[in-house]
């Protein structure tokens, strides 16, 4: 347990710490990478917590957001090497107050509240993935088609807003020039 | 013993408010879509946390890793098509230059 | 049916079949009366024993209408059918110039039918509606040449001036339902009581208002501006006598207190109204006046708890100023006029007329053995052995000589002068109608005897020879002072007061009218700002109302910053100041408005602002929520 | 199994009914798309007829409940559906990709059907994602700069509050140890989380649902987007996630004080609402702040669900009387103007539209017999039955604050007019004909609605 | 058996409709269908009047399910308070039509929405449930916003807009007591003969319902100071507008407060029974003194109504204080045949002046003079009307005004100062008389027509009416009295 505990916390600490990195850089890359290692340390987490394959699977997962992210990081931003060292902020006392209350009332639930006894074994990882299983195709396989349908949605509207169209501004045009 | 669960919890609480913090401060789209990202990075967290300290029986706590995995991802891709569509309209993707309408 | 409807029905058939045919008015009418005549003489006829007559009609719930003859009622119908007879023939002849007959002869049919109703009214809920009615009849009669302004303007003062007195008689009638539960007026009477004193003090408001009473007398004199034998009509036996009949009907339930006021507003009255006559300078007026002088008369007989003299005095002066009336109006087609400086000398050139005029005066001035001689000594009898006697006498014989004074210098002003003048047209009718009435002006006076007899009414005292000496005293006195001597010498310094009817301060009218047209006017401003403060609402809710720019402005800082708070309240309390409750609305209302603008701003399409909000929101509500499982 | 997907046939309809219109759009038939959509969507309203009047069960061992609200949500938000495709018509006819709209269109109303069965955490977020996704581009369908702004202040709004959802969520699940909300009544010993995710879950719905304070998405998207997207915003998201808070409600512990935190929403919704109305020049924006306001009349029968039995009644009478008159008035707006100016005259020269928009703004203000008065009739006297009569008379003083929102353009309408409206297209005046007979007969004959027993 | 009630409710609508589905039909067709449709329902109230009600409770009940999982449904039925009411609606209409039949602006608007108020306003006396009475009250409200705004005079936009917003703002707290009604009663129902039989509220409950109801009905009786709307909209109504809006519309506040606040919660009311006296009090003086300082006439009989209907205030206050079951039912008695009265009378009345108005295009009394004269027709109706209305025996006002302040004097005696009002309304029309058709008749009138064939249709059934009232009151009052004298409060 004691381990477990200290691995957590140091996964844990990474996480935050590239978490905060993310946002202390003016480059795009840079702020890219930090989420990669954050949402890495992440998974690392997970596997700590014996919970092997959505560990792995956030691991990839997250490896090939961010790289995608990276990309339009480098699209986007008007100073995607942060070499004019640009402010990208606004309401940033604001924002650290919020993001304290929100951390600090979290932090208040976890400890506050009585969460009973903690199991000390978990079930061992083909257990999991066999249990997962039948939860996929039992009780929750109208979530996990919903989840389809909503990744297919998700496809057609990325689709329908990235490729340019021909816009209702130039139908409007074309009826005035007629 | 609970030490473990809230040490995994107290992470996921300060992940979600990094990404609440980056949510509120970062004037780009992609720089808050960032946040959004470590917001559900808490989510993960917590959930795993629960699941396995708290409820190892209970496959519903791994599947909704799974579903919020999947917004994660569904998010981010939407979020790039509007993106590029706000991109190809205005040149930029700042937020405080998106204030035309209001009121 | 009951012989009871028997003085009603026609007359009031008569004006129906007037209205419908609207021709043939006058052989109608007069069909009309004749037969009410004949009704009421065979109804006297019937009741005369003390049996008395009944009828039920159909009115409100557990209040049915009665119509019920005893004695006292039908010799009340024979008396205005009478009267109503012979004016009505006189109005033939005095009628015939006139366009517009039918409405003449309708109204005055309903007129006398309502009369007779009311006199026969067995129940407070009739005798309330007839006595409204007849107001009605006089507003229209009065009012009959409605195109010339003072003939509209005292109509409406008739009606306005009765009405208002009525209000008395419709609490009276009210409280004696109240207190009897039913509204017969036979049983209510019985019932007395200490109370009915507030109730018999009512009724005296009801009656002063129909018999022209002090302080009430105004309207009177002005309605002569109505036809002649409306006024003969009006002043004899109709209208103005209701209200004295209402008080001797009602007398059993007047408590020695009410029966004291009584006396005293006759006596003002009497003195009062004579006091005008002598000063008045035109004879109808000078007659008006001398009918409200003649009801203080009836007023004192019933104040003196003799109710029997007040009605001997009614019939007999009912019979003479009729007479008056009918032969000033003979007076007024010879001269055009009816001012004593238009009718010098017209006894002289309407002699038929004059006698008749003459021997009515007589009898009012209380010479024997005409009816007045009799019908005054009862009540100045009565005024004598009355309890109050000490003041009530000396305004009854004040009264009584006064009465002469005025009708001999009539008699005077009438006969001196040249004779000439021309012919008056229909003077066959009027002499008829004249001479009808002045036989039992002359001659009443020997039937009182039986009239008595028949009457259920409380019997007085024989006369003593000193009531009856006075009495004549002041009569030849009178006569001998208004025939030899002028008015304004008679009168000194009152004379002028008097010529203006004794108003005080401009007079009823002023006293109660400007008021009301005060409040009224207040009223109207009042709801002046009403409107415009409820319109303000309005205007807001729609913000079709722009302005308001200063006060956003206000509110705005105030929302802003506390420290502004108090400067918008100021600025509130300063316009609420400057434009009172409409200015206060329209701050209000500006107000939302500006409170709008301000919501609208918290949209600044900045959407880090907008989630700065939700999140402090969030944080608010989850705060609020914790605090409250805290609680828990 | 089998009995589970008889019972979804509704929803697998709808998606049959996305995705053919899908194939249809690559085919390049926007028209056979706009068919397929419009049959489609009818035919799963049909199918969902059996289903009504004392269907209560769930299916997939609770996730997703066939109730009342799940039922209503089809027969409302579907029908509605297609008149948002018929109004879509008009504004994206003989543009590149048209098809996709419909298609879209059809998905999001899947997300609003998940929602208001929502018997899971996981149908919350996921029907949260699904109708949000699909509008995001939707919204942005123009691809206009005001239609790109919306669309971009649209999305980092839904992705924000609905990360915060889920956060909070992740607390229930710990607490509980199960995602179905029918689990939630065993918490009370841990109210600490309970609200944490309850609070959570007011941010991610409130937003859906466009409550004051997330409604700040609401006024500029139904601005940017084309008209009938924003009519189409206006009430299939708004109504499902107001029935998915109905559905959450029903499970929670009465009394950890979510009831005064509900209606200080309420309030703050409907005053809110209609004071920024108040000031609007431009109708769409007048209508959108209207439509944040009636969200807060919907939270009257929230705060009752489980208390009264008023409550699920009132809600589903109310949703079906607002998705009529809402979408009728945007199809007024639809064929008549944007602006209040455009609204002159409109009453004398096109006397149909004239006294249809008249009765839609009344029925939204709650006037008799329209159905706007029924609904919110039910949802007073529900508030007034667990208590609240205070929140009845706030929301009726706002309802005479309405009054003088709509009276707004009423007013105009009857003047005379400057300049002749253009005429209408068909659809619009087909779906406002269909609407205005739905506001009538649903305040005339709200029994033949509410079906018998009702929930 | 025909269902009597309901055949007479929808007749009205059904022309309307029918009206409305024509294909631009003429506005003879327009007016002809109107005036049948009128007429007809005539004759349904008619056929209800003869057969007339029975003592306690209602009759001629019809009933048909419509709501029943809350308990609503549709409910109609009539007793002696509102089945006068009834037939006085459908001869106002029946005579308004006749009078409009000469309208060309947008006639078949017109006309559907009055025959809309037709419907509305039978109802409204009809409705024997909560949710349907609601439906009707508000219903009528809207309809008349219509009619004042799209047909109405000068200013009419804002007299409409604030008639509208003064009266919703009005109706939403008796929505309030209703629910209020609803939800107390054991088993819910919107049975309104049930909370007549059983008050379902009591204690504070029942004061705050009642206070609803108050706000409600005062601002349509309308009681000062709630009342600013009424002269405001009647100035700007159009002729038709004001004759209904007064004949009828103002009874649904009294008759309201007779149905709802003195059978519904009698307990309350009796205790606030004296604030309520006194609101009628004041309105009665207030609305006489105000009258007489008009010089429009319209306006002036306006504020008359505002003081006739505050005696009915009286009279119902009257009723809820007083203990003695006979002084009740005069009260009542009273107050009903007050309200009818008044519509005939005021009815008439509006008519008059509507037809000097289509004359003479002004209402200002300073500019006549001798109309008596040049329009003797139109005179002596006024006249006739104009006395009727202060009361005069033998007409419409007197046995209900009497039988008003008896129980008044019966219950509360001060309170029976309120009598001075019939001396100001008396005033108050004699001054009218006086300058408007007394005296000189002026050149610029003298071209003036009398009444025509369709105004003398219109005006005379409403004169006669008001004799036949005022002479032979039995034939109203035993309807009414029949119910009164059953009630149980």
């Amino acid at each position: 347990m004691g381990a477990q505990a200290f691995f957590l916390a140091v996964f844990g600490l990474a996480a935050i710490g590239f978490g905060v990195a993310v946002f202390r850089t003016s480059s795009m890359v840079r702020s890219a990478l930090a989420l990669l290692f954050s949402q890495t340390a992440v998974g690392c987490m997970f596997l700590v917590m014996q919970t092997e394959f959505l560990g792995v699977l956030q691991i990839m997962m997250m490896a090939t957001e961010m790289s995608i992210m990276a990309i339009f990081m480098v699209m986007f931003m008007m100073d995607p090497g942060g070499l004019g060292g640009m402010d990208m902020t606004h309401q940033k006392r604001f924002s650290i107050g919020a993001g304290v209350v929100a951390a600090g009332a979290a932090i208040a639930v976890a400890l506050l509240a009585d969460w009973g006894a903690v199991t000390a074994q978990a079930p061992d990882a083909a257990m999991q993935t066999r249990e997962l299983g039948h939860e996929l195709l039992g009780r929750s396989m109208l979530i996990f088609e919903t989840a389809g349908v909503t990744i297919l949605t998700a496809m057609i509207a990325a689709t329908a807003v990235a490729i340019p169209v021909q816009n209702l501004a130039s139908k409007d045009d074309k009826e005035v020039s007629q | 013993m609970t030490a473990v669960l809230i040490v995994a919890l107290v992470t996921g609480a300060i992940l979600f408010g990094i990404g609440v913090y980056g949510a509120l401060s970062q004037t780009n789209l992609v720089m808050i879509m960032m946040g959004v990202e470590l917001v559900l990075a808490g989510a993960l967290v917590n959930l795993v946390a629960f699941w396995r300290f708290l409820h190892p029986e209970s496959y519903s706590g791994q599947m909704f890793v799974l579903v919020v995995m999947t917004v994660m991802a569904v998010e981010m891709a939407v979020g790039f098509g509007v993106a590029i569509a706000r991109f190809r309209a205005r040149g930029s993707v700042e937020m405080e230059e998106a204030e035309d309408l209001k009121g | 049916m009951s012989a009871v409807v028997l003085p009603v029905l026609p007359p009031l058939l008569a004006a129906l079949a007037v209205l419908l045919l609207r021709r043939g008015g006058a052989v109608l009418a007069l069909a009309g009366v004749i037969a009410s005549l004949a009704g009421s003489l065979w109804l006297l006829a019937r009741v005369a024993d003390g049996q008395a007559e009944t009828l039920l009609l159909p009115g409100l719930p557990d209040m049915p209408l009665r119509l019920v003859a005893g004695p006292l009622t039908a010799l009340l119908t024979v008396a205005v059918a009478t009267v109503g007879t012979f004016v009505l023939i006189y109005a033939v002849g005095y009628m015939k110039r006139e366009f517009s007959q039918a409405r003449f002869y309708a109204v005055m049919s309903l007129f006398l039918a309502a009369m007779q109703a009311l006199v026969l009214a067995g129940d407070w809920v009739l005798l309330l509606a007839t006595w409204e009615l007849i107001g009605l009849c006089s507003y229209l009669l009065i009012g009959f040449w409605f195109q010339r302004p003072e003939a509209a303007n005292a109509a409406g003062r008739a009606f306005l001036y009765t009405r208002s007195a009525d209000l008395g008689l419709y609490v009276a009638v009210f409280m004696l339902i109240g207190w009897t539960g039913t509204s017969e007026i036979a049983t209510s009477l019985e019932a007395g009581g200490s109370a009915s004193t507030a109730a018999g003090l009512l009724l005296l408001l009801a009656a002063m208002g129909k018999s022209a009473q002090v302080p009430l007398q105004d309207w009177l004199m002005r309605a002569m501006a109505g036809p002649t034998p409306v006024s003969a009509l009006l002043h004899s036996a109709t209208l103005v006598a209701a209200g004295a009949i209402l008080l001797i009907r009602s007398f059993p339930l007047l408590t020695p207190e009410a029966l004291l006021a009584v006396g005293v507003v006759g006596g003002v009255t009497t003195v009062a109204a004579g006091v005008i006559a002598l000063a008045e300078s035109d004879l109808k007026r000078l007659l008006a006046a001398s009918t409200a002088s003649q009801y203080g008369l009836m007023l004192i007989a019933v104040g003196a708890g003799v109710p029997l003299a007040a009605l001997l005095h009614l019939l007999a002066h009912a019979a003479i100023k009729s007479t008056l009336f009918l032969a000033a109006g003979d007076f007024q087609h010879a001269r055009e006029g009816t001012g004593f400086d238009r009718l010098e000398g017209v006894g002289r050139a309407r002699p038929w007329a004059f006698a008749g005029f003459a021997l009515a005066a007589l009898a009012l001035a209380g010479i024997p053995p005409l009816s007045g001689f009799f019908s005054k000594d009862a009540v100045i009898a009565a005024a004598l052995s009355a309890q109050g006697a000490a003041w009530l006498g000396p305004l009854a014989l004040a009264g009584a000589l006064l009465t002469s004074t005025y009708m001999a210098r009539a008699l005077r002003l009438l006969w001196q002068g040249s004779g000439e003048t021309g012919a008056v047209a229909g003077s066959t009718w009027m002499r008829a109608g004249i001479w009808g009435l002045v036989i039992p002006a002359a001659a009443l006076g020997l039937a009182f005897g039986p009239i008595e007899g028949i009457l259920d009414l409380p019997t007085r005292e024989a006369e003593g020879t000193g009531a009856v000496l006075l009495g004549l005293l002041a009569a030849v006195v009178g006569l001998a002072l208004g025939w030899l001597v002028s008015a304004p010498r008679l009168l000194g310094p009152v004379y002028p007061w008097a010529q203006r009817g004794l108003a005080v301060g401009g007079g009823l009218t002023a006293g109660v009218g400007r008021p009301a047209m005060a409040v009224a006017r207040g009223c109207e401003h009042l709801e002046g700002h009403l409107y415009a403060a409820v319109l303000g609402v309005g205007r807001g809710g729609l913000m079709i109302a722009r302005g308001g720019e200063r006060l956003e402005q206000g509110l705005y800082s105030a929302v802003l910053g506390f420290g502004h708070i108090n400067l918008a309240v100021a600025h509130l309390v300063r316009v609420g100041d400057e434009r009172r409750i409409d200015g206060l609305i329209f701050a209000l209302v500006s107000g939302v408005r500006a409170l709008g603008a301000r919501a609208r701003t918290l949209q600044s399409g900045l959407i880090h602002h907008s989630l700065a909000i939700s999140a402090v929101a969030t944080a608010v509500t989850l705060v609020i929520l914790f605090l409250a499982s805290l609680s828990f | 199994m089998a009995r589970d997907l008889a019972l979804l046939i509704p929803e697998i309809a709808v998606l049959l009914t996305a995705v053919g219109a899908l194939i249809a759009e690559m085919l390049r038939r926007p028209r056979a798309a706009l068919a397929v959509a419009v049959i489609g969507l009818l035919v799963a309203t049909g199918l969902t007829l059996r289903l009504v009047g004392g269907t209560d069960t769930t299916v997939f061992g609770g996730s997703f409940r066939i109730d009342g609200l799940s039922v209503w949500a089809k027969l409302v938000l579907l029908p509605a559906t297609v008149f948002s495709l018929l109004l879509a018509r008009v504004d994206v006819a003989d543009t590149a990709r048209e098809g996709t709209v419909y298609s879209l269109l059809c998905f999001a109303t899947l997300g609003a059907l998940a929602l208001a069965g929502a018997g899971d955490t996981m149908f919350l977020v996921l029907g949260t994602l699904l109708t949000g996704l699909a509008t995001f581009a939707l919204v942005a369908y123009p691809d206009t700069d005001p239609a790109t702004e919306a669309a971009m202040k649209f999305f980092v709004f839904a992705s924000v509050t609905t990360a915060i959802m889920i956060f909070g969520l992740t607390y229930w699940f710990g607490a509980s140890g199960s995602t179905l909300l029918a689990d939630l009544p065993g918490m009370d010993t841990m109210p600490l989380a309970v609200i944490l995710g309850f609070v959570a879950v007011v941010v991610g719905l409130g937003y859906k649902a466009s409550l004051v304070p997330f409604h700040f998405w609401a006024p500029d998207a139904y601005e940017g987007a084309p008209l009938s997207i924003a009519a189409y915003l206006s009430v299939v998201p708004k109504v499902g996630a107001l029935f998915a808070l109905a559905q959450v409600v029903r499970a929670m512990p009465p009394e950890s004080g979510w009831t005064a935190v509900l209606a200080g929403l309420a309030v703050l919704s409907m005053t809110y609402g209609y004071l920024a109305a108040l000031v609007q020049d431009n109708v769409v924006r007048l209508l959108a702040y209207s439509s944040i306001a009636q969200s807060g009349y919907f939270l009257l029968g929230i705060v009752a669900v489980g208390a009264s039995e008023l409550a699920l009644p009132s809600i589903i009478l109310f949703a079906a009387a607002y998705a009529a008159m809402n979408l009728g008035a945007f199809a007024v707006t639809a064929a008549t103007g944007r602006t209040l100016s455009d609204f002159g005259g409109l009453g004398r020269a096109r006397p149909l539209m004239g006294i249809a928009m008249v009765i839609f703004l009344l029925s939204l203000v709650g006037i008799p017999p329209l159905a706007g008065f029924v609904g919110k009739f039910l949802l007073f006297a529900a508030a007034i039955d667990v208590q609240l009569t205070w929140l009845a008379v706030v929301a009726i003083i706002n309802s005479v604050l309405s009054l003088s929102v709509y009276l707004r353009i009423i007013v105009p309408m009857y003047r005379p007019a400057e300049t002749a409206p253009s005429a209408p297209g068909t659809w619009p005046v087909i779906v406002v004909v269909i609407t205005l007979s739905a506001t009538l007969i649903i305040g005339l004959f709200a029994q033949s609605l509410l079906g018998q027993p009702m929930v | 058996m025909l269902p009597l009630v309901s055949l007479t409710l929808f007749l009205p609508l059904a022309g309307a409709l029918l009206i409305l589905c024509l294909p631009k039909p003429a506005a003879r067709t327009v007016h002809g269908i109107a005036i049948a449709s009128a007429a007809l329902t005539l004759v349904g109230a008619l056929a209800m009047w003869f057969q007339g009600v029975s003592g306690a409770g209602f009759s001629q009940v019809e009933e048909l399910e419509w709501m029943p999982a809350i308990g609503a449904a549709y409910r109609v039925g009539v007793d002696g308070i509102s089945l006068p009411l009834v037939l006085l609606s459908a001869v106002l209409f029946l005579v308004s039509f006749i009078y409009a039949s000469s309208l060309r602006d947008r006639p078949r608007a017109y006309v559907a929405l009055a025959l809309l108020l037709e419907t509305t306003a039978i109802g409204t006396f009809t409705a024997l449930d909560g949710i349907l009475f609601y439906v009707f009250f508000e219903v009528s409200l809207v309809s008349m916003y219509f009619m004042i705004a799209g047909w109405g005079h000068e200013d009419r936009q804002r007299a409409a807009l604030m008639f509208f917003i003064y009266t919703l703002l009005g109706s939403l707290p008796l929505l309030l007591a209703i629910l209020g009604l609803y939800l107390g009663t054991p088993e819910p129902s919107f049975d309104m003969r049930a909370w007549i039989a059983n008050p379902p509220l009591e204690g504070a409950a029942a004061m705050w319902a009642l206070v609803a109801m108050l706000v409600t009905f005062a601002v349509k009786i309308p009681a000062v100071p709630l009342h600013t709307w009424l002269p405001a909209a009647h100035v700007q109504a159009p002729t038709i507008g004001s004759v209904i809006l007064a004949g009828i519309m103002l009874k649904f506040g009294t008759y309201g407060l007779v149905r709802f606040a003195l059978q519904m919660t009698p307990e309350a009311f009796h205790e606030a029974g004296l604030v309520v006296l006194v609101i009628g009090v004041v309105s009665a003086l207030y609305g006489a003194f105000a009258a007489l300082a008009q010089t429009d006439l319209k306006r002036l009989v306006a504020y008359t109504s505002v003081n006739h209907m505050g005696y009915v205030i009286v009279a119902v206050a009257a009723a809820a204080l007083t203990l003695d079951p006979s002084v009740r039912a005069v009260a009542l008695d009273g107050a009903v045949l007050q309200m009818f009265s008044h519509g005939l009378v005021t009815g008439a009345l509006f008519l008059l002046v509507g037809m000097i108005q289509d004359r003479a295009h002004t209402r200002e009394m300073g500019e006549f003079g001798g109309l008596l004269k040049t329009v003797p027709l139109l005179g002596w109706s006024f006249v006739l009307a104009a006395f009727a209305s202060l009361g005069l025996p033998g007409l419409a006002h007197f046995p209900a005004e009497f039988q008003i302040f008896l129980a008044t004097l019966g219950t509360v005696p001060a309170a029976v100062v309120v009598i001075l009002g019939i001396a100001v309304i008396a005033g108050t029309f004699l001054k009218a008389l006086r300058e408007t058709f007394l005296g000189e008749p002026r050149e610029r009138w003298h071209a003036m027509p009398d009444l025509s064939g369709r105004e003398l249709l219109a005006v005379v059934p409403l004169l006669v009416l008001a004799v036949a009232t005022g002479v032979v009151p039995s034939w109203v009052l035993a309807v009414i009295h029949r119910t009164t004298s059953a009630l149980v409060l």
